[in-house]
């Protein structure tokens, strides 16, 4: 009988129809306002600066080593060094940035910064809803909104962090036992001190026997 | 008479009655234009937010819910969007007929609501030829598409507003054919007598609606296939085909006079819906003699709803047709059905005279065959027809 | 009063869409005005109590020859009209007096015949019952006639029109 | 008060003036067939007028002549313009002045 294909499709739209009322399961669309899907780890908008501890400025891993800057290929970042310097997380005085402003309404989220930073500085972000009013000031953000713990990077790139985590941990463990075996060492000359951390890198995968008093001392204070 | 079935035309006789007697008709004539107007119009405003909404279930989606509650306001935030953008016409458009033709479009569609009973006294001008004035005043649609699409001097337009002219053309033919076995058996061209002539009822205190016959259903079925296709409702929405010609003759308005455009295919929506309330399910007649007592007005109500629901229902479930298809299926279909369907209703009159126990099956199996067996063998001849494999002209 | 006004204002739209369909120089607003004077004398037929005549005048001559005139046009590219391309016929001054010399006739006998100025002398009315029962007695081989007239014309129109295939054109589909 | 019989007669005067001095000006043989439609009209409202007018409107022949005349118009403007889409397929021009191959 002809027609039939069209009542079958007229049956099919029917239960849809009545399914959407009773079965919400049915309805896949996200109310967006309201509820938002979990951001996949994966994903990645516009970089932030991570810090450590509890100050932003203080804990700012930047150092203002400009490669950023430079490689950015829309150049949207835009930073100056300031005179003072601070010390890292291994202690080691660092310049920081006095002025660390992007511009994310040029930025185009290629991850560049990200890539080429030897600090682990800048990360990308999650955030999407970036969306003001103010054309030209609103969308450049400067060092004190850029910044972020290192906590919400973890939370956001639980994988990638762990890793920088791992990694940052041992050299810190490891700059702490050059300052114990420096501060154990009675004045050694100082020629062979600035010798010492590049034979720090080898050595760290078979540790060598001065140090090893050093670490387990070392290990609990940065887990706590 | 129940007092609710009266109540808008006893508010229309005291509204006139407030004026003296030499201007009465005429009030009582701008009463049922703004009654008919603003009715219809907010019927517009609602069937857009309702078309939507369930487009948008049937395709398991929530529709517009945003602007109100349950997004109710819609169509005001469309309107305001609609009424405040700029008016822009072509540079090389004739701007005249450009300007003219939405009015074309719009105004003889208001017209053809004048004839449509909507209630027990409630029409608003009786003419003996109803249904003649409502295809007269239907086909100044054509000229209104073609001079959008004229005018406005572009490629996609022209196509547009030939294929919805070739389209109404083709249609126009099935869908005066359809309503012809109502106008025979009825006896009239007057909607009131066509309304009145199916207001008994049989037994069991069924209606004698026109569609509880085998005619009157195949009639009734043709005559929605051939009103989708006038007003240009998917299936049958080439003429704006919005993959294929950007919004055909719609493509350069923009603002109000698009708006009006809209306006005015809902509005032939509602028209030949009420008309086919009106000649097929027994106008404002209940269904069941015991369900009298609702006022007629909310029948016809409820009837109209149905048949707008059923539209966007298809519009939910079936894809377009392709042009060749579409005439195709309107002559070499539509056309020989509709003919075959009056000899059908012919013979549902001379059998109406057979007294015996067994006449009334008998006659309906013998009406009921005589429509379905060439609705077989034309579908499959459609169908052979349509499915031969495609020939490619330049390829072989 | 009023029916002054209405057959005033019926006559003026008639005159000045045929004037406008025959002056005009871009043949689809000839076609639109035509098929405004159309929808005047549906008008004023209405106005004459020919409710059936004018509805069918207006189904007839706007729904289906107004649009056929216009598919004519585009089908003949009629439109596009060059700058100083002639749009009268060289013997344009003819027509004008033949079509002068018509009207001053028709006007004079009409004005000459004193039993032209009368009024109806009833309300006259033309139900579809009383058409349809004389069509189908008294005019019933007229009817029969027309019916046969517009089938052959139908065929006939679709003879003359189809385009025949030409040895170098690809088969049709 | 109605409008004589004599203003319809003058309107369907001017309008068949109108169609004739078209029919006879244009070149175009879409507007000759245009004016033709227009006399063609004319006749028909002297017609309804006329059944309009008369002392026994209850015969309707006026009326049927004009129902008549309006389904043979269509009728004709059918052909007409079958013919004319005939003839610019072999002359490449609708203008009536040149269709004159039979000229000797």
């Amino acid at each position: 009988m002809h027609g039939v294909g069209i009542i079958k499709g007229m049956i099919e739209t029917a239960r849809n129809f009545a399914g959407s009322y009773t079965d919400p399961e049915r309805l896949i669309t996200v109310q967006y306002p309201e509820e938002k899907l979990p951001p996949v780890e994966n994903a990645r908008t516009i970089p932030f600066l991570v810090y450590d501890g509890v100050d932003a400025m203080a804990g700012l891993r930047c150092t203002a080593c400009m490669i950023c800057e430079k490689e950015c290929p829309p150049q949207c970042i835009y930073i100056v060094k300031d005179q003072v310097k601070k010390p890292d997380f291994v202690g080691k005085l660092q310049v920081q940035p006095k002025v660390f402003d992007i511009d994310i309404s040029v930025c185009m989220s290629c991850g560049i910064c990200v890539e080429v930073c030897p600090f682990d500085a800048i990360k990308m972000d999650q955030v999407f809803e970036l969306s003001t009013n103010d054309r030209f000031g609103g969308l450049l953000v400067d060092k004190t909104q850029l910044a972020k713990p290192n906590e919400y990077f973890v939370k956001l790139h639980k994988t990638e962090a762990s890793e920088i985590d791992a990694r940052r941990e041992e050299e810190k463990q490891k700059a702490e036992a050059a300052a114990a075996a420096k501060a154990a060492a009675p004045k050694p000359t100082p020629a062979p001190a600035p010798a010492k951390p590049p034979a720090q890198a080898p050595a760290a995968a078979t540790p060598p026997t001065p140090q090893t008093p050093a670490q387990p001392t070392a290990a609990p204070a940065p887990a706590k | 008479m129940n007092g609710l079935d009266q109540v808008f035309v006893r508010l229309c006789h005291w509204f006139a009655g407030l004026f003296p007697a030499s201007v009465q008709p005429l009030i009582a004539c701008i009463v049922a234009i703004t009654a008919i107007m603003v009715v219809f119009a907010s019927c517009f405003a609602l069937t857009t937010i309702v078309e939507r909404k369930v487009l948008g279930r049937m395709q398991n989606r929530f529709g517009p819910n945003r602007v109100g509650p349950w997004g109710l306001l819609q169509p005001l935030a469309d309107g305001l969007k609609m009424l405040t953008k700029e008016d822009i016409v072509p540079y090389s458009a004739d701007k005249t007929v450009h300007f003219l033709a939405p009015l074309a479009l719009t105004v003889p569609i208001w017209l053809a609501f004048a004839v449509l009973p909507f209630g027990r006294n409630m029409t608003a001008v009786n003419f003996n030829s109803g249904v003649l004035f409502f295809f007269a005043v239907g086909s100044a649609s054509e000229l209104a598409v073609f001079m959008a699409g004229w005018s406005s001097q572009n490629k996609y337009s022209l196509i547009g507003a030939m294929r919805a002219i070739a389209q109404m053309i083709s249609y126009e033919v099935p869908l005066v054919l359809s309503t012809v076995p109502v106008l025979m058996l009825a006896g009239s061209l007057s909607l009131n007598d066509i309304v009145a002539a199916q207001g008994t009822y049989t037994i069991g205190g069924l209606a004698r609606w026109n569609v509880f016959t085998p005619w009157g259903l195949a009639g009734l079925l043709l005559f929605l296939i051939a009103a989708t296709a006038e007003s240009n409702r998917s299936p049958f929405d080439l003429p704006e085909g919005e993959s294929e010609i950007i919004a055909g003759f719609l493509t350069e308005y923009s603002g109000f006079k698009y708006a009006l455009f809209f306006l005015g295919e809902y509005l032939g929506l509602f028209a030949i819906t009420g008309l086919a309330v009106t000649l097929f399910l027994g106008g404002w007649h209940a269904p069941f003699q015991w369900l009298e007592w609702v006022p007629s007005w909310l029948w016809f109500a409820a009837k109209f709803g149905a048949l707008i629901f059923l539209f966007i229902w298809v519009r939910a479930t079936l894809p377009r047709l392709r042009l060749d298809q579409l005439l195709n299926f309107s002559w070499r279909f539509m056309v020989p059905l509709c003919l075959i369907n009056l000899l059908v209703a012919v013979a549902w009159y001379w059998s109406g005279a057979w007294k015996s126990v067994v006449a009334m099956p008998v006659r309906w199996l013998l009406c009921a065959a005589l429509i379905a067996l060439p609705y077989h063998w034309l579908g499959r001849a459609l169908r052979s027809a349509s499915q031969s494999p495609r020939k490619y002209i330049y390829a072989e | 009063m009023l029916n002054e006004i209405a057959f005033l204002l019926c006559a003026s739209i008639i005159l000045a869409g045929a004037v406008g369909a025959m002056m005009l120089r871009n043949l689809v607003h000839c076609a639109l005005c035509a098929a405004g004077a159309f929808a005047g004398l549906a008008a004023i037929y209405l106005q004459l109590n020919a409710e059936f005549a004018g509805f069918a005048q207006l189904l007839v001559y706007v729904g289906a020859v107004a649009i056929l005139i216009v598919f004519t046009i585009l089908l003949t590219r009629s439109t596009e009209l060059q700058p100083g391309a002639v749009h009268h016929s060289s013997s344009w001054w003819m027509g004008l007096l033949v079509g002068g010399l018509v009207l001053a006739c028709l006007v004079g006998s009409i004005m000459s015949s004193p039993s032209l100025v009368r009024l109806p002398s009833q309300p006259a009315s033309a139900p579809v019952k009383g058409i349809g029962e004389q069509l189908m007695s008294q005019y019933i081989m007229p009817l029969e006639t027309i019916g046969l007239l517009l089938t052959s014309a139908l065929l006939g129109a679709v003879v003359i029109a189809v385009r025949e295939p030409e040895k170098s054109d690809p088969p049709a589909r | 008060m109605t409008t004589p019989l004599a203003n319809y007669l003058i309107l369907a005067a001017l309008l068949f003036a109108v169609g004739l001095a078209g029919a006879l000006m244009r070149r175009n043989a879409v507007l000759v067939l245009i004016g033709l439609e227009l006399m063609f009209n004319a006749a028909n409202l002297n017609f309804i007028a006329f059944w309009r007018f008369n002392p026994h409107p209850e015969r309707l022949t006026g009326l049927m002549f004009a129902l008549f005349s309006i389904a043979i118009g269509a009728a004709e403007a059918a052909i007409g313009l079958a013919l004319i889409i005939a003839i610019y397929r072999h002359r490449r021009t609708a203008q009536v002045d040149q269709f004159n191959s039979l000229k000797g």
